[in-house]
């Protein structure tokens, strides 16, 4: 049994370096179910270093990142199971449909969606009738919107990190997303994400990390 | 944590150590250099058959063991740098290279200038000269590779694999090559055969070999020093001067 | 382990399928390689048999290297490369599916054209089953140890040169056993050490281009 | 019949250069692997960390 858990996810006294530049270090956060972080900082400050860290993409130069008390280097696909990354790039294959890319991605995560699961999960995003064409007509918020639709299949994973959520998509996009974050929070999960809107979230404990300038 | 579990990993630490070894290592190389030629041309005597065109057997030789044994040496120091995360090996890995390919290139051109009086032909498809002469793409393929990507730890943790993938290939492509050159030509030209071996042969050679090692010893802390000194550009220690 | 491969290999397989023209370009190009020697060496029946082997290996050799970069560049383009390097699927799984995925769609049309070509040489019939043998056998070992090059060299300047420089070397085993296969097979002599030799090196290729290949994924999107 | 000596007697400078015949051969071979080291050296020395 990993030693006692205050937290879920607990990441301590993070670095990160970038060719021979180091971009933060000592940064610190931990989060309990229904926690949410918002990462603050200048473009190019790390954000988005920081959070491929928690995600166990990128290695910290110094520091270490646990789940459930384990460390990520030794959990590795068992993380993949209980966590969500969107990063900048919407993960989506032109050669493939919207709804076909939504089902690829959720099996990913060890999610088996059903058609119409995925049917849903698009029009929560408001792009169901999207759902036969091929991902390369798509426009750029569009595309965004058919990456976010992974939110809505995403019940079972406790744990999001989402880079620049609200890039690229406009008013109505943005509040779907967000009520798919406050849901998701609501019911206990946790939530890491980066952003330069002020985009309010409602959480029961927020934290904010600041990697300054 | 593992870092200062031998201070000498962090680069800091290690370059006056190795200034302070260059010179030693650099002389011995130099005594063992004079005393490997003494042999080669006043003590080994003439060979029967070749003549005197075999004493390019004391450059060819060695330099063909010192090419294997550096590629082994960087891959050990890279494969280290791979688990143990440490930087400094993988800036010793990165300092062997120009020298292992170095004496790749000796190896592969005395065997050219022995080869031609010997056979007739400058280039032999000889089965240790063509090892030898995929040694030397491996070799160039490890250096393209570290300098092609710019952030110097990925470079580090990319040569280590592939450096890594090369040391299991040597033996392979070495057995094939053999194996292709009995298939095709019979074993008659062969440069594996040298003359017979000589007591002084040997010894002349394993003083040039051992020369060599010193010599790759003493480049290789200084070219380490250079790599040193470029990747720790911005950091605060070297703009503050310790030479 | 077994899900996730097929998940993966289905993915890439429906991709290169909506993407027929990359599988095509390749064979075609293999083809064109193939037919210029002749051009170049005289059309004379014995030489041509004598370096049809070799000939043959070469070209699919650079086939093989032609088709690399797809297997995780565009990945890495549109992003998820890096989902599935995060996701709950093993990697090692996620690299396997790809590289059969690579071998599918690249090596196993490369065999079985090769025969074609054989013919094109003058190459006998018993040969030409040898032929298709060793290349079935070999292009694994190129998507293996291919794979790894790719993966070192994603995201890098010059790649597609790069991958070149660090595998060809590593391609001479499958070279020299492959073609040897068929050149002993021509001389008379049992393709068998040759074949089985092939086998071993597929057997050394699999482990250590499986490591190699998520060694350098995982450096790469560090 | 020359007695068993421990040196070669190359009897002068000339018969040494000349190397038996091969003297292109043997002093292109060291004098290559001298150009190698020195090469090497040189650029060291200027502390450049070459390629």
């Amino acid at each position: 049994m990993p030693r006692k858990m205050r937290y879920m996810l607990d990441a301590k006294d993070l670095a990160c370096e970038r060719g021979e530049r180091r971009l933060f270090s000592d940064i610190s956060l931990a989060l309990k179910p229904g926690g949410f972080a918002r990462l603050l900082g200048a473009n190019g400050s790390g954000k988005t270093s920081l959070l491929r860290i928690l995600a166990g993409l990128t290695r910290p130069a110094a520091g270490e990142v646990l789940w459930r008390g384990e460390k990520l280097g030794d959990i590795a696909e068992g993380y993949g199971r209980e966590m969500l990354y969107l990063g900048h790039a919407p993960a989506v294959k032109d050669e493939l449909s919207v709804a076909e890319n939504l089902m690829f991605s959720a099996r990913l995560s060890g999610i088996a969606a059903s058609n119409d699961q995925c049917r849903m999960a698009l029009e929560a995003l408001g792009i169901g009738n999207l759902a036969p064409l091929s991902a390369r007509v798509l426009s750029q918020g569009q595309r965004r919107r058919a990456a976010l639709a992974r939110l809505a299949l995403a019940v079972p994973l406790p744990l999001w990190l989402l880079d620049e959520p609200f890039a690229a998509l406009d008013e109505n996009a943005i509040s779907r997303v967000r009520a798919l974050a406050e849901a998701h929070l609501a019911r206990g999960g946790m939530l890491v994400l980066t952003s330069h809107q002020e985009v309010p979230i409602a959480a029961g404990n927020t934290q904010t990390v600041n990697l300054g300038v | 944590m593992f870092s200062n579990l031998f201070n000498f990993a962090s680069p800091q630490a290690f370059y006056p150590v190795a200034g302070r070894m260059i010179s030693w290592f650099g002389w011995s190389a130099a005594l063992l250099g004079v005393a490997g030629l003494y042999i080669a041309f006043f003590v080994a005597p003439t060979d029967a058959t070749q003549g005197e065109s075999y004493r390019i057997i004391f450059i060819h030789v060695p330099a063909a063991w010192m090419s294997m044994f550096l590629y082994l040496v960087m891959a050990g120091w890279a494969g280290l740098g791979l688990v143990l995360n440490t930087r400094l090996s993988g800036m010793m890995a990165s300092a062997l290279a120009p020298t292992g390919a170095m004496f790749t290139v000796v190896a592969l051109v005395t065997g050219l200038l022995w080869g031609k009086p010997t056979w007739g032909t400058y280039w032999v498809w000889d089965a240790r000269l063509t090892s030898e002469l995929f040694l030397l793409f491996l070799y160039l393929g490890f250096m393209a590779l570290k300098e092609a990507i710019d952030d110097p730890q990925r470079a580090d943790r990319a040569g280590a694999i592939l450096a890594l993938v090369g040391v299991v290939n040597i033996p392979i492509i070495y057995f094939s090559v053999q194996w292709w050159n009995t298939l095709h030509q019979g074993a008659s030209v062969s440069l594996t055969r040298a003359p017979s071996m000589a007591a002084t042969m040997l010894a002349g050679m394993l003083v040039m070999a051992l020369a060599a090692w010193m010599y790759s010893i003493a480049v290789s802390l200084a070219r380490v020093r250079a790599i040193i000194v470029a990747r720790e550009q911005d950091a605060a220690w070297v703009r503050s001067g310790t030479r | 382990m077994t899900a996730a491969i097929v998940l993966v290999l289905r993915r890439d397989l429906l991709v290169a399928l909506r993407r027929k023209g990359d599988a095509l370009n390749v064979l075609i190009f293999f083809v064109i390689v193939a037919s210029l020697f002749p051009l170049g060496t005289g059309a004379e029946p014995g030489q041509l048999r004598a370096i049809a082997a070799g000939v043959i290996w070469v070209g699919a050799l650079l086939a093989a290297l032609l088709s690399l970069p797809r297997l995780f560049a565009a990945d890495l383009a549109d992003g998820t490369l890096e989902q599935m390097v995060v996701s709950a699927q093993p990697l090692p799984a996620v690299v396997v599916a790809k590289i059969a995925a690579h071998w599918l769609t690249t090596g196993l049309p490369l065999a079985l054209i090769a025969p074609l070509l054989g013919l094109q040489y003058g190459l006998p019939g018993d040969a030409l089953l040898v032929l298709l043998g060793a290349v079935l056998l070999g292009t694994p070992v190129l998507s293996l140890i291919g794979a790894a090059g790719a993966a070192l060299t994603l995201g890098v300047r010059g790649a597609a040169v790069l991958t070149g420089l660090l595998v060809l070397p590593l391609f001479v085993p499958a070279l020299v056993f492959g073609a040897g296969a068929v050149t002993a097979s021509l001389s008379g002599i049992a393709p068998g050490p040759h074949l089985s030799l092939l086998g071993a090196l597929l057997a050394v290729s699999l482990p250590l281009g499986l490591w190699a290949t998520c060694a350098a994924l995982r450096v790469a999107l560090d | 019949m020359g007695q068993e000596r421990d040196t070669v007697n190359w009897g002068g400078v000339s018969e040494f250069i000349a190397m038996g015949g091969y003297g292109a051969f043997v002093w292109g071979s060291y004098g290559v692997t001298a150009l190698c080291i020195g090469v090497e050296v040189w650029l060291l020395a200027r502390g450049k960390a070459n390629p």
